[in-house]
């Protein structure tokens, strides 16, 4: 009897818990301001003929870290956006999904929103393997995907728009300022994934090309937190101090930071250039273990100009003094206005007009002036930046002006020499440039 | 107890059958044919994917309400069935040209463990046999030696985590974390992803669901089965009666993965992509849950118990995505202490109740160390360690 | 008369404390042996060492003259030797038809159990068995609603299915009721007609009703004596294990 | 046979130790104990009789609370203690010496014996010592308290069990065949412990023996057959018929 | 001779690290034979302790500062204690006996607390609060009637609901206030920064010993010292090896079992929480921290073997250093210089990777079950139907 009375009790409880649970979802669907669940409440308070666009990031899972960033610079542009008098005369109304760092989930998610909820664009997405997965649904549906981050390149679809910055917008000037400034000698580490292995087998043929010499590479589990054997590596291979090009992503940053630090392996002897280590994550790491190390970025929160100033104080008041902003988050803002630029210019939401409309887009950005080239990927400035005692960076290099984007790399014998031009149905995504 | 309840018990066994079947023929006609006439293509292909990983349940159930062994590692040979069929589709090119991909790696000659997927049939034959190899190689190392309950089920995690490193750190061979995509690939011409082609998947997942639920019925309904039961019971005596459960369990457990293979084949061509990430450490727990909540034991009950909770899923995290970990968590909860016979148990046990009034209480032991006092269980410990 | 079972020397210890004790023991075939003894006599212990759940530290056990020594247990059972343990094993989910079929299967390897069916041959056993042991009414029970005294039975007739040649029984009796009891001796009995047994059992009343040939007396993993049951009841030895004295 | 309502009926309930009525035990559906009634009254000794597996273990098990009763009630003085756990049980003043003894093994000898200090209904103080009464009844004891429990020999081991059921000052000392496979020599030194034991504390001892010699030590016996109590009445009129029924072979 | 101390060193290191991590599961799993997959939450949730006492210290300044990481270790402690207990007496005492259950039952456990530090604040604690407190503390005003036991049924079945529903329309009424819905946590990993004299190390015999790693050496000595003491030396100590090695006699003696696996649950919760405060000086703090220990760890006790910590510690350092050399490339080094077969060499080298060398040791440790199916000291409670 007893024992029936606890299988009732904990019955009771459970589904009190469950209860409590989903009400919980509602009242944070309906009273919450961040961005992770302004969907609910936009839905219910906007006009039935508003423009739907997706969102669709890993709101949870081991990705949800990084991509929560980015939906709020998203959220926060299409405010601003409905804030000004909307688009077209409409409110922009995003509709968010969750990714779940699970990328079969993000291809599941990307057909639900374009079958389902008919939106005219997608913004999404953080890693390659994500933007993999989702890609054949876009293609295949021919519909739209913006993607904020930094990538390998490689890769060139109609279907997309790439405002991160291809490798020759951020791999290669780090190197080659690394190869001018820091040494010829250099140690690639990477998370065991394919931005890393891609990256850096781009960097092996660059190296290749300008005279400096790859002295060993490793690869992490992502997540992984031993990094020992790695230091070892790096200090047998490299005795005497030399430089250290950093791939690696999310929590093993942490690790490889402390680690080194703890090893001895200082910034003057062994300075590390990273890749995927913005001002979000000299945070989680902690500036003391990342000070005098190098990270190249398109855009740091400390570049000067009254759009980044603009931009800062916009987010700040939005979501908290103590938030910083960053690459991807800049990137993910930009490219909503990008978007919101094509369609008024296209005069409508429809897939094509607004694609060809997208090209030549001009945007005053937090980093500097933005062009959407012919290849769906935008021309950026490249920037070197020194991490601070705050956490923040030093910018000790930058670009003249915006550089050109090339996804087809030209130091791979592969795609040497291919390009990708959009606007000239004679060429599209692959062709043999002259 | 007298003759005549054993012919109620008949009978009502003969109910129980006489509604079992009902309700397949229900489900089929729902899923083959209502469905896909209402429902719209995405969602259709939705209830695909359920399907499929409402085969690999089948598989989870034949060994674990079956024959007692928790794996914890089916993730494997789902995606090894799923890798097969997707590389299989990655070569439908012209002659002498390679899978993008491997142009990301300087990659120029296919490797070698790619060329037996160029022929459909082997490839339909390696996504079957493959899992069940590895599964009935790891059996093998693991039940010679006698380690079962929890060791066993902490070695196929173990072994899950080595396989999903060893596949995302291979970026070479198959393209790492990223995994291998099919929507974009053709079979027999056509591409994987239009309405068509999916359409067929779909109808090809229903016959295999039912196909290898029939298989799982055969297999435990005979001997073979009733032994899987005693083996799940008491595995001493069954080596009293002069059997040997190594083998048994071997081959069960290689069976289990070769569904598996053939669930990851299904789920993949209707998601478009396979990647190591489906051998993550939660998704093989996970397809535990499914068999819990429907009832272990009950074959039908990791079919229901799957489409539950994946459909709670697909609602809760597509509303709340917050609460759905706190929602699986509660599951797993409920299910082991409140309904430790999943769905299923609980209707048969409480909606044929008196028949098998036992099956819900299953009587608490009261003590942990009751095990290590049992005298057989302890010379049984002592005579392994011996070895 | 040729032996069917022979133990010698045979020591059996566990961390350091000796269960058995240099113990000599010999079966002739189609004999029924009862052996009793003291609690901690080493009785079950004896009979995990011949059924190969326990290795001997010395000594060995011969079955038909051949060594058991390192054999698992699943071929010990195959050569011919069934065990009864002391509380009844049976497989309580299955039916107590599905108990007997299982036993009785011929070939045990995997795939002829896999494809395999019930041959004529066995189905007859299995239903003369279930005659045997008094269960027909309730063959198609699952064997979790019999009694325990069925469960001993069932568990007896299993024994039986898988035709050995040596029958080893634990406390058959144990926790039967008094007309129970006397079935299983029955039933015991009838058995030893074609098969040699060994049988563990604390309940003298039992043990009279079916010690009709040698009884053997161990006491510390080591045997007392051995010999008709009247001989042994009256045996010093065995009335000071049991009663710590003489009788005045 | 059964003449046990009489002996219940004409004792008051209050000088009786421990009331067992009615008492039926199942393990699983194995009816162990049938309709069990036993008392011991205050300060004396009873002695269980009866063949292996008659059912003594389990009754002495359900005096513990280590099973639990289908049906009946167990009174310890004036209190019913049928739904206590053992330790509880334990707290209350019983001191249970089981078959087999039962000493933690990997434990010191010393630690063993404080272990019998939990049993003392205000708990076990940090820094309580092993009184020096324990090492007069068993002198033995005093020379090993190093030793690991498990590495005494058995005589060594019951007469650890016993004095560990001292330890807790109880009020009934509860013997599960604390004679079998020891040595003679030994067995006289556990009995005469035991009778002095019952001497200096007046403590109620409930005993299960086959030993025919300590048997007569006790009080008042109690045979058992089948789960069921058959026979009892004082030791002095235990006949030879009686043991040739219940106890030899 | 460096290379060798190096290696030794580190492969120590890393050993210890996973020593630390596997020492509260290996004295659940021993002592009580429980699988506890939210193990590594415990440890998860020792990390944030860390993390909230870092932030408690910040404000004081130096040299305060520099020693919260010795404050922290207690009360990452006691956190993760305080949860495992909850556990215990919530959810694992019904399983036990049934350990597959309770392997996913404890996972679900781990699934909540996951998502539980990324969304919990202060409306949720409230609401929590006064859940429990109208819940429980109706309980036990009810408990003193008489007719309780007959009325437990039905005054569960209207408190419950009843409790609930209180705390959720509170949750409602508080959820605008934002103070108090705003995460703690967030999803977003935490910093925990070890202080100064953490940060750095001393240099030996040509290369440096990070003081974070000398300092997990000594913590988990001291830990294993501690461990020690408490099971050989306290009041409860001696209980819980009573309890562990004979439950019933233990339980007839007057030791009151169910509080013993109460305590015996904590404390391994709590030496998770003490594993998550070091690991914390190493790695990333954030909700999936525990995740990336569990499988090592229980590799550690498969190893090691049930209920012995000797057996723990071994196998922890042999699966550090085994990682350490296959990873490291070392061995392959050790294998060229000594000239051995270059197909050897090359395999070795193909091992050689953080990602493989997990390969390769798992390898080995199958290979070792196979002699020893039991683990390096094999107990009872082992490879039986746990």
């Amino acid at each position: 009897m007893s024992q029936l009375g606890r299988r009732k009790f904990l019955l009771y409880s459970s589904t009190g818990v469950l209860a409590s649970l989903l009400l919980k979802g509602c009242a944070d669907a309906g009273g919450g301001d961040t961005a992770a669940n302004t969907e609910a409440a936009t839905t219910e308070t906007a006009a039935a003929d508003g423009i739907k666009v997706g969102i669709l990031h890993s709101l949870s899972g081991t990705m949800a870290i990084s991509e929560t960033t980015v939906v709020d610079a998203e959220m926060m542009a299409i405010d601003e956006i409905n804030a000004a008098g909307g688009l077209l005369g409409k409110q922009i109304i995003p509709i968010q999904e969750d990714g779940a760092s699970d990328w079969s989930t993000f291809a599941e998610k990307a057909a639900k929103l374009i079958d389902q909820d008919k939106v005219v664009t997608v913004f999404g997405c953080w890693t390659s393997a994500s933007r993999k997965a989702v890609l054949p649904v876009f293609e295949s549906k021919n519909h739209m995907l913006w993607y904020p981050v930094q990538y390998e390149g490689q890769e060139c679809s109609k279907n997309v728009f790439y405002t991160g910055a291809a490798p020759n917008q951020q791999i290669e000037p780090a190197v080659d300022w690394l190869l001018e400034n820091k040494g010829k000698e250099f140690f690639l580490v990477g998370s065991d994934y394919v931005f890393p292995r891609t990256a850096n087998t781009v960097i092996k043929e660059q190296l290749a090309a300008n005279g400096g010499t790859v002295v060993g590479e490793d690869y992490l589990p992502l997540g992984d937190t031993e990094v020992t054997s790695i230091i070892t590596k790096i200090r047998v291979a490299l005795p005497d101090g030399g430089v250290i090009f950093n791939s690696l992503n999310g929590d093993t940053n942490v690790a490889f930071f402390k680690q080194m630090q703890g090893a001895g392996l200082s910034p003057e002897q062994y300075p590390v250039m990273s890749v995927s280590v913005a001002e979000e994550e000299v945070k989680q790491i902690g500036p003391e273990y990342l000070q005098g190390h190098y990270a190249a970025w398109n855009y740091f929160q400390t570049v000067e100009s009254p759009q980044n100033d603009k931009f800062v104080t916009a987010f700040k008041s939005k979501y908290g003094e103590d938030r910083v902003t960053n690459d991807p988050m800049e990137a993910a803002y930009i490219m909503v206005y990008l978007w919101k630029q094509a369609v008024e210019q296209a005069g409508t939401t429809d897939l094509e007009p607004v694609r060809a409309a997208a090209v030549g887009q001009k945007f005053a950005a937090p980093e500097g002036q933005v062009t959407m080239q012919p290849n769906h990927h935008i021309s950026k400035t490249v920037r070197i930046g020194e991490v601070r005692e705050d956490g923040l960076f030093d910018i000790v290099w930058s670009t003249e002006g915006p550089l050109e984007p090339v996804p087809w790399n030209q130091y791979v014998k592969e795609t040497k020499g291919f390009a990708c031009d959009w606007t000239d149905p004679n060429k599209g995504g692959k062709y043999k440039a002259a | 107890m007298n003759n005549e309840t054993g012919i109620a018990i008949k009978k009502k066994q003969q109910r129980n059958k006489l509604i079992e079947t009902g309700t397949i023929i229900a489900l089929v006609i729902i899923f083959a044919v209502i469905l896909p006439a209402v429902i719209p293509a995405f969602r259709l292909r939705l209830i695909g994917r359920f399907l499929s990983l409402a085969i690999v349940a089948l598989g989870i159930d034949l060994i674990w309400g079956y024959t007692g062994l928790l794996s914890l590692g089916h993730g494997i040979f789902f995606a090894l069935g799923g890798y097969a069929l997707a590389m299989h589709l990655n070569l439908q090119l012209p002659e002498g040209q390679l899978p993008e991909f491997f142009t990301l790696y300087g990659v120029e000659e296919l490797p070698w463990v790619w060329q037996p997927f160029y022929s459909f049939p082997l490839t339909i034959l390696a996504l079957i046999i493959i899992p069940g190899i590895v599964a009935g190689l790891i059996g093998y190392l693991v039940f010679r030696n006698r380690i079962k309950g929890v060791y066993f089920s902490i070695l196929t995690q173990a072994a899950l985590l080595v396989f999903f490193n060893f596949f995302n750190g291979q970026q070479e061979i198959i393209n790492g974390t990223n995994g291998l995509k099919t929507d974009t690939e053709r079979i027999f011409g056509v591409l994987v992803s239009s309405p068509g082609v999916q359409r067929a998947f779909y109808i090809v997942t229903v016959i295999s669901l039912i196909l290898i639920y029939l298989l799982c019925r055969w297999l435990t309904s005979g001997r073979f089965g009733r032994l899987l039961k005693a083996i799940r019971d008491d595995e001493t005596r069954v080596r009293f009666s002069g059997y040997d459960p190594t083998g048994y369990k071997v081959l069960v457990f290689a069976i289990s993965g070769a569904i598996a293979g053939i669930a990851g084949a299904l789920y993949t061509v209707q998601t478009g992509i396979i990647t190591p990430s489906i051998m993550q450490v939660a998704f093989s727990i996970e397809m535990v849950i499914w068999v819990a909540v429907g009832g272990r034991g009950t074959l039908i009950g990791a079919i229901i118990g799957t489409m539950l909770v994946r459909l709670a899923q697909t609602f809760l995290s597509e509303s709340f995505p917050e609460i759905w970990l706190f929602f699986q968590g509660a599951l797993f909860l409920i299910v082991v202490t409140v309904l430790p016979d999943g769905i299923v148990g609980w209707w048969t046990s409480y909606g044929w109740h008196k028949s098998r009034s036992l099956l819900g209480l299953q009587p608490k032991l009261a003590t942990y160390p009751s095990l290590v006092e049992d005298p057989e269980l302890q010379q049984e410990r002592e005579t392994i360690a011996k070895k | 008369m040729s032996k069917i079972l022979e133990i010698e020397d045979l020591t059996v210890s566990f961390d350091g404390f000796k269960a058995l004790n240099n113990l000599n023991f010999s079966l002739d075939a189609g004999e029924l042996r009862v052996i009793i003894g003291p609690n901690g006599a080493g009785k079950t212990t004896f009979l995990d060492v011949i059924t190969g759940k326990v290795q001997p530290t010395k000594g060995r056990v011969l079955f038909k003259g051949k060594n058991l020594k390192k054999i698992p247990e699943y071929k010990i059972a195959r050569m011919g030797i069934g065990r009864k343990f002391q509380t009844p094993r049976v497989y309580l989910n299955l039916t107590v038809r599905e108990n007997l079929d299982l036993v009785c299967n011929r070939n045990k390897n995997v795939f002829p159990t896999l494809f395999g069916h019930a041959n004529n041959s066995e189905k007859r056993t299995v239903g003369g068995l279930l005659e045997t042991i008094g269960l027909d009414s309730k063959a198609n029970l699952q064997a979790n609603l019999l009694s325990h005294g069925e469960k001993q039975r069932l568990e007896i007739g299993m024994l039986v299915a898988q035709s050995p040649d040596l029958l080893l029984v634990d406390e058959p009796a144990a926790g039967l009721t008094d007309e129970e009891t006397e079935n299983v001796g029955a039933l015991l009995l009838s058995l030893a007609q074609s098969h040699s047994i060994v049988a563990i059992e604390h309940d003298m009343e039992f043990v009279r009703q079916i010690a009709t040939d040698k009884v053997t007396v161990l006491h510390q993993g080591a045997l007392l004596c051995e010999g008709k049951m009247d001989q042994v009841q009256n045996d010093p030895r065995v009335i000071e294990v049991y009663l710590g004295e003489t009788p005045e | 046979m059964v003449i046990t309502e009489s002996i219940i009926s004409d004792r008051q309930s209050t000088d009786l130790m421990l009331q067992v009525s009615n008492l039926n035990v199942y393990y699983g559906e194995s009816h162990i104990l049938r309709n069990v009634d036993l008392s011991i009254p205050a300060g004396q000794m009873v002695c269980l009789i009866g063949r292996n597996g008659v059912g003594k273990t389990t009754l002495l098990k359900t005096i513990m609370g280590l099973l639990s009763p289908r049906t009946g009630n167990i009174f310890f003085g004036d209190r019913s203690i049928t739904k206590l756990t053992p330790d509880r049980r334990a707290k209350s003043g019983i001191g249970y010496v089981p078959q087999g003894r039962e000493i933690i093994p990997r434990v010191s000898v010393k630690d063993n014996l404080i272990l019998g200090l939990e049993a003392k209904p205000e708990g076990r103080k940090s820094q309580e010592s092993i009184p020096e009464e324990i090492f007069e009844l068993f002198p033995v004891l005093k020379t090993m308290l190093s030793r690991m429990g498990g590495d005494l020999s058995g005589g060594q081991q019951q007469q650890l069990a016993i004095a560990r059921a001292l330890m807790g000052k109880p009020r009934l000392l509860v013997l599960d065949e604390p004679t079998e496979g020891i040595q003679p020599s030994i067995i006289l030194e556990i009995e005469a412990a035991v009778k002095r034991i019952i001497a200096e504390t007046g403590i109620s001892v409930l005993l299960v023996e086959q030993h025919l010699h300590f048997v007569r030590q006790a009080d008042r016996y109690y045979a058992m057959q089948k789960g069921g109590i058959v026979a009892s009445g004082s030791t002095a009129e235990l006949t030879q018929e009686v043991i040739q029924q219940f106890l030899a072979v | 001779m460096s290379t060798l101390i190096e290696g030794l060193f580190n492969g120590i290191s890393i050993g210890s690290v996973l020593l630390i991590a596997a020492l509260g599961l290996a004295i659940v799993f021993g002592l009580m034979g429980v699988i506890n997959l939210a193990h590594g939450e415990l440890m998860m949730l020792g990390a944030y302790a860390t993390f909230v006492v870092q932030n408690v210290f910040k404000p004081l300044g130096e040299p305060w500062f520099s020693f919260y990481i010795i404050a922290a270790i207690p009360v990452a402690f006691i956190v993760s204690a305080i949860f495992g207990l909850i556990l215990e007496r919530g959810a694992i005492r019904f399983l036990y006996g049934r350990p597959l259950e309770t392997l996913l039952a404890t996972w679900g456990v781990s699934l909540i607390l996951q998502q539980f530090v990324r969304s919990v604040n202060w409306l949720l604690i409230i609401c929590l609060g006064i859940f429990c407190l109208l819940f429980f503390g109706g309980m036990q005003l009810l408990k003193s009637r008489a007719d309780w036991e007959s009325m437990r049924t039905k005054i569960v079945s209207l408190l419950l609901p009843l409790a609930a529903g209180v705390a959720i329309a509170f949750y409602f009424l508080l959820s605008q206030n934002s103070a108090l819905t705003n995460a703690w946590f967030s999803a977003r990993n935490v910093d925990v920064t070890a202080p100064a004299w953490l940060r750095g190390g001393v240099e030996v015999l040509g290369f440096q010993m990070p003081y974070a790693r000398l300092f997990i050496i000594a913590l988990t000595i001291l830990c294993l010292m501690g461990v020690y003491w408490f099971l050989q030396r306290s009041a409860w100590g001696l209980r819980i090896r009573s309890v562990t090695q004979n439950r019933t006699m233990s339980s007839c003696l007057g030791i009151p079992t169910a509080k013993v696996d109460a305590l015996t649950f904590a404390l391994g919760s709590g030496l998770a929480g003490i594993a998550g405060c070091a690991v914390s000086l190493l790695g990333s703090v954030g909700p999936n921290t525990g995740q990336n220990y569990i499988i090592d760890t229980f590799m550690v006790v498969v190893v090691g073997g049930v209920g012995n910590l000797l057996g723990a510690v071994i196998a922890a350092l042999g699966i550090g250093i085994l990682n350490y050399l296959i990873g490291s490339g070392t061995l392959a080094l050790f294998l060229t210089t000594i000239s051995a077969p270059q197909s050897m060499i090359d395999f070795f080298l193909f091992f050689a990777t953080s990602s493989m060398a997990k390969v390769m040791v798992f390898a080995l440790i199958i290979i070792f079950l196979q002699i020893k199916p039991a683990g390096l000291f094999p107990q009872k409670g082992r490879t039986a139907e746990l």
